[in-house]
């Protein structure tokens, strides 16, 4: 279980290595790799600049990854976020998660793309032709977090 | 009060972080938020879309009745795009 | 789009590289790799020996690429499954799938991975302390492979 | 035609591939399957369970009613197990 939050790029194939090295238990990992596309809207994207709230991000991520910890019964797992100026085809985030079976891992790795792009303290500044501009948050992201919010049963009071 | 701007919200309000003594009537974030809507042009700009604001108190997301206070780390910005 | 099935192992590191590579239209990449463990059942698993049917086998595993092509916006797709003795943290099978957004990376790879546990022809021998047996396969799998099954509207008559 | 059995079909009918002079009355996978259990106790034996098998005709998955003919290449093996 880690999180990290960098600057620096990072190598998925090391990092996946590191992740399930020795441990036997594991039958699956789901991974998700998101990337800086080169489009937006309709603006040809030259670069972005990732803004984070430093003191914040790490205890969200962490919070995040300890649910889904509590959630799914997971062997390994891990969150990489860079922040900082980033150019089209750059690598900006990474969570793998690593289960016996691979249901949980696919939907725990989902779970955690999801918080993360809902709750995690980032900012996107898109430079584009027309200037730069902040991305809007997209309904769609809630709409994908939504589906992981537990009803519980005993809320009646 | 320490207080902390990101995104377009440092950009409107002209500024990254500052240091504020708080008025005795302000005790929750919805008190702060009006309250700093009344510092003038810049920030009742930033602020007059309530719902386009997330609040941090300590770097732990807060609703507009939770509690503030002097010694707090209070953070203001957009919904957030990263992953 | 591509398939590959080898007695080798691969580097997912490397292979994502390749599977992204200049592509500025890719968003994030959703991948799965499976890896043999070391229990099944109650029994220690020192080793296994996964068969294939090599004739049907590309042909299958095309056929599901080509269908998770056709139903999702995919830039770009990759199934690589092995074949031969394999130990316990060998890596199996990798699935990844690239597309703008990551709903449909998602979505596509796991559609793939079910597809290709119920329909790909390959068997797998597990060696224990038991004796080498035929793993069974799972209605689990089954079950997650029917969530696929498009209804058809038309298919009245 | 030309057999092909795989994992545990392959042990208990003891054979990976066979090539067999279809009879003339077996025009269909369910006609081969039951044409196959009458050819001695190993395949009697290995086909008793028609649920546990699965058919392939020409790299393709057949069901019963399917047409098999003399240029097929059929093959027979449990649910799979890959992945």
């Amino acid at each position: 279980m880690a999180v990290r939050v960098q600057a620096e790029d990072f190598d998925v194939g090391k990092e996946l290595a590191q992740l399930t090295n020795g441990n036997h238990a594991i039958g699956g990992v789901a991974v998700f790799v998101g990337l800086v596309r080169d489009l937006a809207g309709g603006s040809e994207i030259s670069a972005m600049t990732l803004e984070h709230y430093p003191a914040m991000t790490e205890k969200m991520l962490a919070e995040i990854e300890a649910e889904a910890t509590e959630r799914w019964p997971l062997e390994a797992s891990l969150i990489i976020h860079r922040f900082g100026r980033l150019e089209p085809g750059d690598q900006i985030v990474m969570v793998a998660t690593a289960s016996a079976h691979r249901q949980a891992a696919f939907e725990s790795c989902e779970f955690l793309m999801d918080w993360l792009k809902t709750k995690a303290p980032f900012w996107k500044l898109e430079e584009t032709d027309q200037g730069a501009q902040w991305v809007d948050a997209r309904d769609s992201d809630d709409t994908a977090a939504a589906r992981w919010v537990k009803k519980d049963p005993d809320a009646a009071e | 009060m320490k207080l902390l701007y990101f995104a377009w919200l440092k950009t409107k309000t002209g500024m990254a972080e500052e240091d504020v003594a708080l008025p005795e009537d302000v005790a929750t974030v919805g008190e702060l938020l009006t309250w700093l809507e009344g510092r003038g042009a810049n920030f009742a700009d930033a602020l007059s879309d309530r719902g386009a604001i997330r609040v941090a108190v300590n770097q732990s997301y807060a609703k507009p009745g939770d509690p503030v206070g002097p010694n707090d780390e209070v953070a203001l910005f957009p919904p957030v795009t990263g992953g």
